[in-house]
């Protein structure tokens, strides 16, 4: 733990319990700097309410989230400066694609013409180029999806939450999408945790895996780990990446 | 078919003014010095207490939006509190105007020792017409807000936005509708509010008669003229409305 | 016409001492007349601007204890005067120079045949009267009483333009209204006049304000409504003397 | 900050009033048979009214919300129709209900062949607050209309619901904290009514004279009898309000 | 043609032009009765935009929908007995998952308690039996998924349209959805269209695959002939069928 503190830039230590209703989510894990978490498990099991909690959209109802030495619990979210790809996406309904994605990068102080150009090569990277003029409503659902993963990245935050970026996105895009994030999380320098049903896109963008299982981390490792030793029926089935 | 019915009930009363009105009077009427300068106070008060139920009512609107959060007594409460003007009959609101900001009123005694007298003048006008057309735009812009999507200001949070930038660049466009429509109904409120504005700032030409008590007083002598006076009321609210742009209005989606 | 009656003489604007603003609240009823003798007045003494607040009595009055910047108080009726002078507010004894009677109106195709004050006790005939709270009620109360007519109306008014109204737009019968406002009705309204006995006098008094800021000039204006032309003008509005 | 500004905007004015109640009058004044009268009749017809608003003003906002498809100059023109009553001063538009409806009136006159005459009944009162209260109900109902997400509707559709069917089991209820804003508004604003009402309907004990009539008249001879009712008006709106459940009201998300 | 016409259950005849703003789609295709077709294709190609012209939540801009001898366009939505399951599930919110699955029970007169019932054993089917009293925004992404489907299939409709019905799921709900919806429509009297961009649900569940590029169909046949000679780089990179 502490070496996790110390290093530069600094990890994420995570220990919380999350309500929802009357579900409850406690998961402590670590997320190294340049070492993305894959956070896997079956529908309801609490992934969307983890990453709520570290970002700071429901509250934890106990334990600390620790960036480097920062705690966040108690933070605003606009403070903790954590950027997150929702899985319904939440766009700005009354924002071009442009604005959508230059939003963030305004927040840092740049202005709207500055945030357009700074915006652009986000675009180019996932192909939603000739979509820049256009509004939320007028997007197809996997052209919705890029923009939401835009958006959050060119935002430059220190923290990377992607819940499902890539659900929605064709066979061909997605691999796109996929190496260019792959690409991207090479150079980000915070921790990122992915959020994903895809065993591809653990073993091509995650370097560690947590699976969450009704509320409660069942396995933790490394990919190879799991393969070897699949602690239950879902990691079974997920690492035979039969098809998936 | 019902829908019909609702309108017939809304504008067939306006034909009766209509075809009663003094046709023939009713340019020299309007282009009269006194109407002139009755519509430019109706208008300008309008305009300025629309303005300050937007800086006031929106923040009001949006703790109420939150209220949700409160215990059950304060938030009926707060309800209560805005309902407050819609009830009192506009008269009764003037009077308790008065009795509050009055010379020997509650707050009034104080501010007429700083040298401020509220009262029968411009200000009182403006004060009245806040007062009765605040609800309007707390109800309209609250509504809104409940039914826009707080998850969306989230997002805004988590790409750094204090919660005030959040505010304005996200929330207030997202009821944008909302805000446009509790103006217009708070523009109209003011610009037929008569009880309250003749009670609490009087009716003195050029400072507080604005047209509903030109109106009125013509009706103690014509009851023509104070029909063709409302009828002038009438005709600005309708060209007021009919330019405005439709974005901001409701009656359209974005 | 009529401007510069004997007793108001007519400077030359070097002389006029009179100057700034006097402001007048007066009953709504008296606006008309007001109206024409604040213009009259005004060529009279150019320096002078008079601006009027016209409302109900009942209300003025309450302005005015609340604060209300003025010079000259008007009211339909000696009641309504009472809260003012009692507060202490008044700089002389209300000086009554007007008079009031009712009289009774009916539309001019008068349908239900109306002739006689009697007529209204019929059930048949739609009355409107004010209410017993404000004065032109009051007085038809009294009026009735007198004549011994139990007359049940349709609507008892807040104020006597009201029941003008009414008649005026054919919806009732008969009313009871003043016979100023029956005269600038004009021939919208037929008036039946009532028996000078049973009538009752309803009185206008004015007075003085004791924080009036310009005092010459609120005297003036008010001696300028006492005067001929101002009482001439009050005679063709259908006030009677007192 | 600011929200506590419009709330003492709100709220003082009636700290005037309350301070200059006659306190210990006001059991007797409440219980007094005519304030009862009155009180009952205010209630009564502020239901029915609210009521009627509902019935012909949520098919009416439909049509506005939907409006959207048509051409600018009858859209705009709808919206400034729904907004008449708002502008006109409530005593011309009771005027324009008696021109409109009086026995002589344009329609009135078939009506009074019929038999049926409405001015000087509770009828009369109930036309005059629905006249003045609708657009409360529309505008508060559009809005929610143009709020909510059309797409859920054609999912219903497409499910095998007949238009109406969508109508009844998924706009209503998606709209239904904006129907309960509008209902409340209107209800207020009926109960607040005064001037269309005398109006048109004239004043006369136990038909149609409303508490807010009660309340004027009583100014003229007493102003602490006039207050006292008004408070009695303002507390069982108070009443009303804080009595309704929650999740119909404006302030709480359902 | 006159063969499918005549077929009972009847199948459907397309050959219709779409807009959507400026996009353009133009596709003519029949999904015969018993013969699920996947319609496939880039993010934006206008797949979303084909069901909704079948659904009749767009006009089509001219041509002709006939499901048997029956002329669907000019048909009101409620009027064309189509079942959808939306991208994004647009269910019900203010109605419990189990009034959202009764919902197209009821609208063939059944009563709420009747329809109640009726909807419990598809509740059981995608596993949702425990979330019959929970409100859609108390789901997860795959539960709300799963509602949507209960929900399409419950109303027993004559044609199926599920638009990416299983993009939420989770590596081991999808095997079982997968497979009760293989069942159904192996029992469904009625023609399906399946939006999917899973190679895996092309071969489970569809016997012919339409390929939908930019607005036009750039080849269309069994996935057998579309593995023999993919006639574009997008069905080249589909049918890999590497690990998507
Ligand atoms: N208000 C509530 N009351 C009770 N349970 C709730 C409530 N809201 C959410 N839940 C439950 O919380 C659990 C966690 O939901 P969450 O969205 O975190 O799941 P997830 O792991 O992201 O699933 P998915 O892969 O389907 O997106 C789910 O089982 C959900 O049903
Ligand atoms: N208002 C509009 N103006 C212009 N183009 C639009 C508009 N609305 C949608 N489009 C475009 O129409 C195309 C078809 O969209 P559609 O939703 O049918 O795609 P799709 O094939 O379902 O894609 P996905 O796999 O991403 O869901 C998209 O390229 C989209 O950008
Ligand atoms: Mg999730
Ligand atoms: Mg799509």
């Amino acid at each position: 733990m502490s070496d996790l503190r110390a290093l530069d830039p600094p990890g994420l230590a995570v220990d919380v319990t999350v309500l929802r209703g009357e579900f409850v989510v406690t998961a402590a894990f670590e997320v190294l700097a340049g070492r993305p978490l894959a956070l896997v498990g079956p529908n309801g099991a609490g992934k969307t309410t983890v990453l709520n909690a570290l970002a700071g959209h429901v509250e934890a109802e106990r334990g600390s989230i620790q960036l480097g030495r920062r705690e966040l619990v108690g933070l605003a979210p606009e403070e903790r400066r954590v950027g997150v790809v929702f899985q319904d996406f939440l766009l700005f309904p009354h924002l071009s694609v442009i604005d959508n994605v230059a939003y963030g990068i305004r927040m840092h102080g740049a202005r709207r013409s500055v945030a357009r150009v700074a915006a652009l090569p986000w675009l180019e990277r996932f192909e939603l180029g000739t979509l820049a003029a256009r509004y939320p409503h007028e997007l197809s659902g996997g052209q919705a999806q890029r923009v939401a993963l835009a958006r959050a990245l060119a935002a430059e935050p220190d923290v990377l939450l992607l819940d499902e970026p890539m659900a929605a996105l064709d066979v061909e895009i997605r691999d796109e999408v996929r190496s260019q994030l792959a690409g991207h999380l090479r150079d980000f320098a915070g921790p990122t945790v992915i959020v994903t049903h895809s065993a591809a896109d653990v073993t091509a963008l995650a370097a560690d895996v947590l699976v969450l299982e009704r509320g409660t981390v069942t396995q933790r490792g490394a990919w190879d780990g799991l393969m070897a030793a699949p602690a239950t029926p879902y990691v079974a089935r997920l690492v035979q990446r039969r098809d998936e | 078919m019902i829908a019909w019915l609702a309108i017939a009930l809304l504008v067939l009363p306006l034909l009766g003014i209509l075809l009663s009105a003094p046709w023939p009077q009713l340019p020299g009427l309007l282009l009269a010095p006194e109407t002139l300068q009755a519509l430019g106070l109706s208008l300008g008060t309008g305009a300025i207490s629309t303005l300050l139920c937007l800086i006031l009512g929106v923040p009001l609107a949006v703790i109420m939006a939150r209220s949700v959060a409160w215990s059950v007594l304060p938030r009926r409460l707060l309800r209560a509190a805005v309902t407050i003007p819609l009830v009192l009959p506009p008269v009764v609101g003037g009077l308790a105007l008065l009795l509050l900001l009055g010379r020997s009123g509650i707050l009034g005694r104080y501010l007429a020792q700083l040298g401020i007298t509220l009262p029968f003048t411009t200000g009182a006008v403006v004060i009245a017409q806040t007062f009765v057309a605040m609800p309007f735009l707390v109800f309209a812009v609250e509504g809104a807000l409940r039914g826009a999507d707080r998850r969306v200001e989230l997002a805004a949070a988590s790409l750094g936005a204090s919660p005030f930038r959040v505010f304005r660049t996200v929330t207030i466009p997202l009821v944008a509708p909302g805000i446009a429509a509790g103006a217009v109904l708070c523009f109209a409120r003011a610009l037929g509010e008569f009880g309250a504005t003749i009670t609490f700032a009087g009716s003195y030409p050029g400072i507080t008669r604005t047209l509903p008590i030109a109106s009125y007083l013509a009706s103690q002598t014509n009851l023509n003229q104070s029909i063709a006076l409302a009828l002038v009321l009438l005709a600005v609210s309708v060209v007021v409305l009919l330019s405005l742009r439709d974005r901001w209005l409701p009656g359209v989606r974005g | 016409s009529g401007v510069g009656g004997a007793d108001v003489p007519s400077p030359s604007r070097s002389q006029d001492a009179l100057k700034g603003t006097v402001t007048v609240l007066a009953a709504a009823s008296l606006a008309q007349v007001y109206g024409q003798l604040a213009t009259e007045f005004e060529k009279l003494h150019p320096k002078v601007t008079i601006t009027q607040s016209f409302g109900g009595s009942s209300a003025l009055a309450t302005q005015i204890v609340q604060g209300a910047p003025a010079d000259l108080f008007a009211t339909a009726n000696e009641v309504t005067m009472k809260p003012v002078t009692d507060a202490g507010l008044t700089d002389q004894t209300p000086i009554v120079y007007a008079t009031n009677v009712l009289t009774l109106i009916v539309p001019p195709s008068n349908p239900a045949k109306v002739t006689t004050v009697g007529d209204l006790a019929n059930p048949a005939v739609k009355v409107a009267l004010c209410d017993k709270a404000v004065p032109c009620g009051s007085a038809a109360v009294t009026l009735l009483a007198a004549e011994h007519l139990r007359v049940t109306p349709v609507t008892l008014e807040q104020d006597v333009t009201a029941v003008l109204t009414k008649v005026e737009l054919d919806e009732v019968d008969a009313g009871l209204v003043y016979v100023t406002d029956a005269t600038t009705a004009g021939n919208k309204v037929t008036q039946i006049a009532i028996p000078d006995a049973a009538n009752v006098i309803n009185r206008y008094p004015i007075a003085l304000l004791k924080n009036s800021s310009n005092k010459a000039a609120a005297r003036a204006f008010e001696q300028f409504i006492l005067s001929t032309t101002g009482l001439a003008a009050l005679k063709r509005a259908g006030f009677g003397t007192p």
